[in-house]
């Protein structure tokens, strides 16, 4: 079977089930999950039983139900944070790479200064700024995110710059956007692409660590990373409830980046790895 | 030559390349190999020249495979080796030099230190001994100070010494056969000739055996005892090298050896009455940081007029190219269009001026963006300059496709399914899609194989002659400049050290560097590199 | 993170008065009638024996600590601060005040003016004896031109004044029978007269301070001449900060230290099972969790409202869910069972979906969305508290919405703002001081303003009332209107659990504070 | 080649200086107020107003970042509202324990990641790449508190190799230091390794399709001596801007880890001077953790320019 004109290798298989799954239980995780996403059934941390397949999380939910419901939040989220920031990183980037010397140490400088200022110190401003509100959330997320976005794009993008079709387009006498958006953009999705998937995930971890600013997900919903923070004091005991929502994060992780991996080597030529024969 | 009868040294049989998609690359070719034997490789890109020398080295490049036949070297069949086994035969037996010097060279490590590597690594020679050996060669290939030549980084030495050096690294383990892949492709004319009586010398001197990869019949004439001539991967005819050059039997030598001969001649380009000028330069001066690539140059072009600007790498001619379409701001003089003066920075022309002087460039590859299609590479500057609706746009494209000699239905391609001639004629669609006056020409056809920058060079002909479309045409190539140029400057160092008709140029008195690039030029016969030599020594 | 609920305490204008929640700044009518019950404490050895170095991990101090007493917000402080100096006054596990540095008082008639008797011979670590010019100083520190938060509190002193070398009388402003109690405030701890070095303090108590890293540890030593018998038992006593809960367990499990604060309550189960170690429960006299709606905004100036949010929160669940069943369940008021007026006649609320329902009917709000505030900086938990009201409310056909805010400035810009969030309070010791503060219509920290005058003028009565009978019926009464008709749901009322090695001796429980008082350093010992 | 240098450095030097002001005007617009924090209950509008200007904070912003901006340049970070300790004095040790610690870290980190990105490297496509690949893409995929608890289970409570506690004290010896930090060294190791490891990997297989790769394989070496030799050096500047990155993240994004296991750095420093909004402390940290990351960061700018031989020896 062929997907997007190319036939998926064994491990890209394994990474489109991940997310295939993932999916499929996001978006039907009202019929799936055996109890509901916030009502507590059990004890605090009950072992794994034929009521609890996987036990209950730190105030007696059903843990198999919430990682089911969390896909959905987790997912949700996490996708909107990232697409928000490679829009800005990519455009801020792209610019910076084409607009010339003034509006690349501008952007640069911004970024090495917002990169350099204390995580909490940011979060701080931007919580007083605008208030805390899933829309911060996602909008802090993509802000902070959008700063490494912009390093790589910058990076892709001047090796994209100095080809002749770009110098074609400037001869024309295309304008900055119509440069980025046609010339550059298509040919720097590889890289990008790439970068994508890795901060997709990172960001699951990210939405969780933002919680104590009050900026995480609103109970009673359940995310992935929140799961792993809520529970994690049982790890202490020993007791496996962190693990479950943990492993979630690690098998979307990986399933993507396998996936993303597959997408990188039909785009790249190969390198001299496989020369010998 | 030497014809000495020796034990064969290299054997190919039935040796057969494929690429992972199942592409034949190599199909069926043996060839045989005496010491102190130089065997020429003939064929445009895709003929499997290089492929074949690399497999003689057991060597496939990434997404290639060696399916089938036989690599002997001094009758030992090295395929059935090891990974091991062949690794040691690779330097040490078969020694490689690549096209592009500058590239196969490490930048990181200092020169000396990546010639004695081989010997060292593989274990044949003690450090100190290498580096004598090294210093032996350096000496060997006429290298300038070579008892320090190996302290510098590849990025701090020329071209032609970078290609020497990558001899005396090849010769470091003194193999018995050399692989030489277009070893003098990239290098000036005047440059090249040097670097090819050195090559020659030590093939002899050591009497090597060798795999000698080019597409320049002339290039392959003076250094090859015999030469195979390849197409699609498989040999097309194979003969003494005289044969080929005088009586070629296939048609495919036959024309590639006309093709190689019409450049040696001076085409009956003449101008009637000069209109006037459409775009000029006057007295322009570009600068990148302290450099003075252009100094002080005046040049014109007329509609209807083809102007060759002729130099070898780094004279100014692209930067001259440049300075005129405003890429780079010119800090004296003026550029004018239609006897109006135009801003020097590239934003501050306005956009008619812009469609009016178009520019193509030398590597169609990176000329297209390989993302786009074909449809929306052409049809962009007529939506952007003329405001045309989709539909007008679509008619347009198809216009143009066929005016440059493509199928219409091309337009929904991606550039990087077609092939370098190909290509090359998208740019020219796409440069005719803004009906500019003048049209820059930077090396057009110095990447396309000999046949198909024929075709393109009669394109442009026809084109000129239907559209009155001026050609400023910048070009190393003298047999370009003879075949199409109506006018022709000649660039060293910057300036323009001849200007005029190009009957004129090509015609005593000539100026002694313009004499010196045509004498450079190689012939179409076998005693010309001799000749030469022995001339100017 | 857990870690950062207890750090995120902007208590801004609570910050620094936390301790006095807790404390009850003036604890009138503290008579303990019951006494705090001791979980799995052994029977210890009468005889205290000398020696070894005891670390104590706290919860409950900060990098930016000061020994200035002016500055002391939090346990590590207080308990810092107990080790060098001595305070006016203690308290016995019961928690009625005993003579500290102040040996005796006697008050006259009307408990406006009183007289304190210094106790004699006892020497500063400098060698100096402590006289009543001391006294004096230690408590002036606290007065005019200050930001001690003690300072409150001792407002009500008109005059206090030298009578001789060994004795105190103040007058003030009014009769306070609990006057000896306010001397007993965490704040007011004892140094020289004069004494302004802060960075090394002397003091009279069992330790010499040996190092103090803010927010890392402090280091005691043994005085050896410690002027109470049996007491400061250790050679070096060692305090260090450890506010994650999970890294203080550990640390007391792989023996890193001998005793912590504040168990995680959902641990303790497991922790008794440990061997080595024992805990020690203090029942119902903890913090009291609360949600507070403003009843001045809408719409929570309905009443029916209110009761529907009262009777939708299922308080058995959540203390067992959360507490892991180391807590009370609290009547919607403030006040304990520990305390002699709580209303015992009033029957415990319970949660009754039904009746929710239906108050929720008659409210008339239609299927209108409540929103409550809350955060970690409230308390570790109160988000999780939260969900499970909102699932309980769930039943009652109530939607509540949740909204989790930051913790950081959580005191400053929800707590008295929001129109319904997440509030604790801590234990006063006296009911006129519980009613007054959290209730009363001239308190700012009435944060559900529900400021009923009719209110008000029951607990002046009460406060004048001598008669205890008739003080009891209106305290009952005031009781039953709070849970009548306030705005706060006060659903649980926790445990201090406190972690000890097995072999720390005089660990027990203490009706004041936790780690017996904040004296575990003075009154503990090795077996 | 040292006037790129230069350029860089002035470079760091201005972007210290922005984020300068935007940390002082970051903690003027923090909500909530010194003043009305420490005075508590007792604040009057009298007190209130004896108070603010006994901080300094009645003049106008600009004075007060002038004022800080340059005692900051002379070393001198003010005085802790809070506890009226002296900043410095307090901050100089913390911040040698971050550097401690981080340098502990990275000691272990950034040779692990390296060597292991170039093995996986050279067995691109093998198992040992896949595997690698797979537990560094696990290892980031959780919260590093998670990896503190666990290493703490199982190194600390039912083994008892190392102390779970870690905090250091100045009359530690060094090798009782490097024991004592051992369990927070692991886990930041663990935190870092993944960027660094597959960063290393990437850059030296977009070396591995240079023209000069094919040349040294055609030379007759192993594959090895061609990613080591003739890779590696190539793939540096990625790899050290990848280093710089992570050792910047160790010493400024360890709050919670200074927090599982108690060692006092200035992570715990900061955060408690946030939450009691002592501005000087905030500031101070705040500049020193800008400090670490725009150092580091140049640092690593002028190690690219100093290993790309095109630079350091020019023509």
């Amino acid at each position: 079977m062929k997907l997007f004109g190319y036939k998926p290798t064994a491990t890209a298989w394994l990474g489109l089930a991940i997310i295939t799954i993932f999916i499929v239980i996001a978006v039907f995780a009202d019929v799936i999950a055996p109890y509901s996403e916030s009502e507590s059934v059990g004890q605090t941390w009950d072992d794994p039983s034929w009521d609890f397949l996987l036990g209950t999380d730190n105030i007696g939910r059903d843990m198999l139900s919430r990682l089911i419901y969390g896909a959905r939040m987790t997912i949700g989220v996490a996708l909107v944070t990232t697409i928000l920031s490679f829009l800005i990183g990519t455009t801020a980037g792209f610019l910076a790479a084409v607009g010339g010397t003034v509006i690349d140490q501008i952007l640069s400088r911004i970024v090495d200064v917002m990169l350099s200022i204390p995580l909490l110190i940011f979060a701080l401003i931007i919580l007083s700024v605008f208030g805390s509100s899933i829309v911060t959330l996602v909008l802090t997320l993509a802000v902070l995110d959008s700063t490494r976005v912009f390093r790589l794009a910058r990076a892709v993008a001047t090796n994209l710059v100095v080809m002749e079709y770009v110098e074609a387009a400037k001869l024309r006498g295309e304008g900055l956007w119509w440069i980025m958006r046609r010339e550059i953009l298509p040919n720097a999705l590889p890289p990008m692409i790439s970068e994508f998937g890795l901060r997709f995930c990172f960001n699951f971890l990210f939405v969780a660590s933002l919680s104590f600013l009050g900026l995480g997900i609103q109970p009673p919903y359940a995310d992935w990373g929140g799961m792993v923070r809520d529970n994690g004091k049982a790890i202490s005991f020993g007791l496996p409830a962190p693990l479950w929502p943990a492993l979630a994060i690690a098998m979307m992780t990986v399933g993507v980046n396998l996936v993303v991996d597959w997408i990188l080597s039909i785009n790249s030529r190969p390198s001299g790895a496989s020369a010998e024969m | 030559m030497t014809r000495d009868v020796h034990e064969t040294i290299l054997k190919l049989t039935d040796l057969r390349v494929e690429a992972l998609s199942g592409a034949v690359l190599v199909d069926n070719v043996s060839l045989e190999l005496k010491r102190g034997e130089v065997m020429g490789l003939i064929g445009e890109s895709g003929a499997g020249k290089s492929t074949i020398g690399l497999a003689s080295m057991v060597y496939a490049r990434a997404g290639c495979r060696i399916t089938g036949g036989k690599v002997e070297i001094q009758g030992e069949d090295v395929r059935a080796l090891d990974a091991e086994g062949r690794r040691q035969r690779r330097g040490q037996r078969i020694a490689y030099i690549a096209q592009s010097a500058a590239a196969s060279f490490n930048p990181a490590h200092r020169l000396m230190d990546q010639v004695t590597e081989m010997p060292i690594s593989h274990g044949l020679m003690t450090q100190a001994e290498a580096q004598a050996w090294a210093l032996e060669l350096f000496r060997a290939l006429d290298l300038p100070n070579p008892d320090t030549f190996g302290d510098r980084y590849p990025h701090q030495v020329s071209g032609g010494q970078l290609q020497r050096a990558m001899a005396a690294m090849a010769m470091s383990c003194r193999p018995d056969i050399l692989v030489l892949d277009e070893p003098t492709t990239a290098l000036d004319v005047t440059t090249q000739i040097e670097v090819l009586a050195l090559l020659k010398k030590l093939i002899r001197d050591y009497n090597m055996a060798a795999l000698y990869i080019s597409h320049d019949l002339a290039v392959v004439a003076q250094v090859a005892d015999r030469v195979m001539v390849l197409r699609h991967g498989k040999m097309v005819e194979l003969g003494e090298t005289g044969q080929i050059l005088l009586e070629p039997r296939m048609e495919y030598t036959k024309a590639l050896v006309a093709e190689r001969k019409a450049a040696d001649k001076l085409a009956m380009v003449t101008t009637t009455t000069r209109e006037k000028p459409v775009l000029e330069g006057m007295d322009v001066t570009g600068i990148y940081g302290t450099f003075r690539a252009v100094k002080n140059v005046s040049i014109s072009v007329a509609r209807g007029e083809t102007v060759a600007v002729v130099g070898e790498s780094g004279s100014g001619k692209s930067s001259l190219a440049r300075l005129l379409v405003g890429l780079l701001p010119c800090v004296t003089g003026e550029v004018k269009l239609h006897g109006e003066m135009l801003p020097p920075a590239l934003k501050d022309r306005n956009r008619d001026t812009l469609r009016k002087v178009q520019l193509i460039y030398q590597q169609p590859d990176v000329a297209l963006n390989p993302r786009q299609t074909i449809g929306e590479i052409i049809g962009r500057p007529v939506e952007f300059y003329f405001n045309r609706s989709p539909e007008q746009v679509k008619a347009r494209v198809a216009e143009l496709l066929h005016l440059v000699g493509l199928p219409e239905d091309y337009a929904g391609r991606l550039s990087t399914a077609l092939s370098g001639g190909q290509k090359q004629r998208i740019c020219i669609a796409r440069a005719l899609a803004a009906e500019p006056d003048i049209i820059i020409c930077d090396e057009p056809t110095s990447a396309l194989d000999q046949l198909v920058a024929d075709e393109i060079l009669k394109l442009l002909k026809q084109l000129q002659d239907n559209l009155g479309v001026g050609y400023l045409f910048i070009t190393h190539d003298l047999g370009i400049v003879r075949r199409i140029a109506h006018r022709t400057a000649v660039m060293l160092q910057g300036e323009i050290i001849a200007q005029g008709p190009t009957a004129d140029i090509f015609a005593p008195p000539f100026h002694p560097y313009t004499e010196k690039l045509l004498s450079s030029v190689p012939e179409m016969r076998t005693d010309w590199l001799d000749e030469v030599l022995a001339k100017r020594a | 993170m857990e870690e950062y609920n207890k750090l995120k305490h902007m208590f801004d204008k609570g910050s620094l008065s936390r301790r006095d929640f807790m404390s009850g700044v003036a604890m009138i009518g503290a008579g303990m009638a019951v006494a705090p019950s001791l979980l799995s404490g052994t029977a210890q050895a009468a005889t205290p024996k000398v020696g070894g170095t005891f670390r104590i991990g706290m919860e409950g101090g900060s990098a930016t600590d000061s020994l200035d007493p002016r500055t002391y917000a939090d346990s590590v402080m207080i308990a810092a601060s107990l080790c060098v100096m001595n305070g006016l006054v203690e308290f016995d596990p019961s928690g009625k005040p005993t003579g500290e540095l102040l040996e005796s008082w006697e008050a006259k008639p009307g408990a406006k003016e009183w007289v304190f008797n210094v106790r004699k011979g006892v020497k500063f670590s400098n060698g100096k004896t402590m006289t009543a010019d001391d006294i004096l100083y230690s408590i002036a520190i606290h007065r005019g031109e200050t930001k001690s938060p003690a300072k409150g509190i001792l407002k009500q002193i008109t005059e206090i004044k030298k009578v001789n070398e060994n004795q105190i009388a103040v007058t003030l402003e009014a009769g306070n029978a609990d006057f000896p109690v306010i001397l007993g405030d965490y704040h007011i701890v004892v140094v020289p007269d004069g004494f302004t070095d802060w960075q090394k303090p002397i003091g009279t108590g069992g330790y010499t301070l040996e190092s103090f890293e803010p927010g890392v540890r402090l280091v005691f030593k043994r005085r050896g001449d410690y002027w109470k018998a049996g007491r400061a038992n250790f050679d070096m006593v060692e305090i260090r900060n450890i506010q994650d809960p999970a890294a203080r367990t550990a640390a007391l499990q792989s023996g890193q230290v001998d005793a912590i604060n504040r168990l995680d309550p959902r641990t303790v189960n497991l922790l008794m099972k440990d061997k080595k170690l024992n805990v020690v429960r203090t029942k119902g006299t903890g913090n009291r969790f609360c949600f507070v709606s403003r009843v001045t905004e809408k719409p929570f100036d309905n009443k029916d409202l209110r009761l529907a949010l009262k009777y939708g929160i299922d308080r058995e669940k959540i203390i067992q869910q959360v507490y892991n069943g180391f807590a009370t369940p609290g009547n919607d008021h403030t006040l304990d069972a520990l305390n002699p007026f709580y209303n015992t006649a009033m029957p415990q609320r319970k949660y009754d979906p039904d009746k929710a329902a239906f108050h929720f009917k008659k409210a008339g709000l239609g299927d209108a969305k409540i929103e409550l505030q809350a955060s970690e900086g409230a308390w570790g938990s109160a988000v999780d508290c939260a969900t499970l009201f909102q699932e309980s409310l769930k039943k009652a056909k109530i939607n509540l919405d949740v909204k989790k805010v930051s913790a950081d400035g959580y005191w400053d810009n929800v707590w008295l703002k929001a129109p319904f969030c997440a509030v604790y309070w801590g234990r006063r010791l006296s009911a006129d001081q519980t009613f007054t503060q959290v209730y009363g219509s001239a308190s700012d920290w009435n944060d559900s303003n529900w400021r009923v005058p009719e209110f008000d003028k029951l607990i002046g009565e009460a406060r004048a009332e001598l008669d205890e009978k008739k003080r009891k019926e209106l305290y009952f009464h005031a009781q039953e209107m709070i849970a009548e008709d306030g705005g706060m749901i006060c659903f649980a009322i926790t445990d201090y659990l406190d972690g000890y090695a097995k072999n720390v001796m005089g660990a027990e429980a203490h009706a004041r504070y936790d780690m017996n008082d904040d004296r575990i350093a003075e009154k503990g010992w090795f077996a | 080649m040292l006037k790129t240098i230069a350029v860089r450095i002035v470079l760091g030097i201005i972007t210290l200086w922005a984020v300068s002001i935007l940390i002082f005007a970051a903690t003027e617009i923090l909500p909530g107020d010194v003043a009305s924090a420490i005075l508590g209950q007792g604040a009057t509008p009298e007190t209130l107003a004896v108070f603010r200007h006994e901080l300094g904070l009645d003049r106008p912003a600009y004075v007060r970042y002038l004022e800080w901006f340059f005692n900051a340049l002379h070393g001198d970070l003010g005085i802790a509202m809070t506890n009226k300790r002296v900043i410095v004095d307090v901050i100089t040790p913390r911040f040698m324990n971050t550097l401690f610690l981080a340098g502990y870290a990275a000691l272990i980190a950034v040779p692990t990641s390296v060597v292991l990105g170039i093995i996986a490297a050279i067995n691109e496509g093998k198992f040992i790449d896949r595997f690698v690949n797979i537990v560094s893409l696990m290892t980031i995929s959780v919260p590093e508190f998670f990896i503190a608890y666990v290493l703490i289970l199982y190194f600390a409570v039912q083994f008892e190799i190392f102390p779970s506690l870690s905090t250091v004290f100045p009359e530690m010896g060094f090798i009782e230091k490097i024991y004592t930090t051992a369990l927070p060294a692991f886990t930041l190791t663990m935190l870092v390794m993944a960027h660094m490891l597959r960063m290393t990997r990437t850059s030296v297989l977009s070396i591995m399709s240079q023209p000069y790769i094919e040349m040294a394989f055609l030379k007759g070496l192993t594959r090895s001596q061609v990613i080591v030799r003739h890779a590696l050096p190539n793939a540096a500047a990625p790899i050290i801007s990848v280093i710089a990155l992570n050792l910047a993240y160790l010493i400024v994004g360890v709050v919670v880890i200074e927090v599982v296991f108690v060692y006092p750095g200035v992570g715990q420093f900061m955060v408690d001077g946030v939450t009691k909004r002592d501005l000087p402390v905030v500031q101070a940290c705040g500049l020193i953790f800008a400090g670490a990351f725009v150092g580091l960061n140049t640092i690593a700018d002028v190690l690219a320019i100093m290993v790309n031989p095109r630079l350091r020896h020019p023509r």
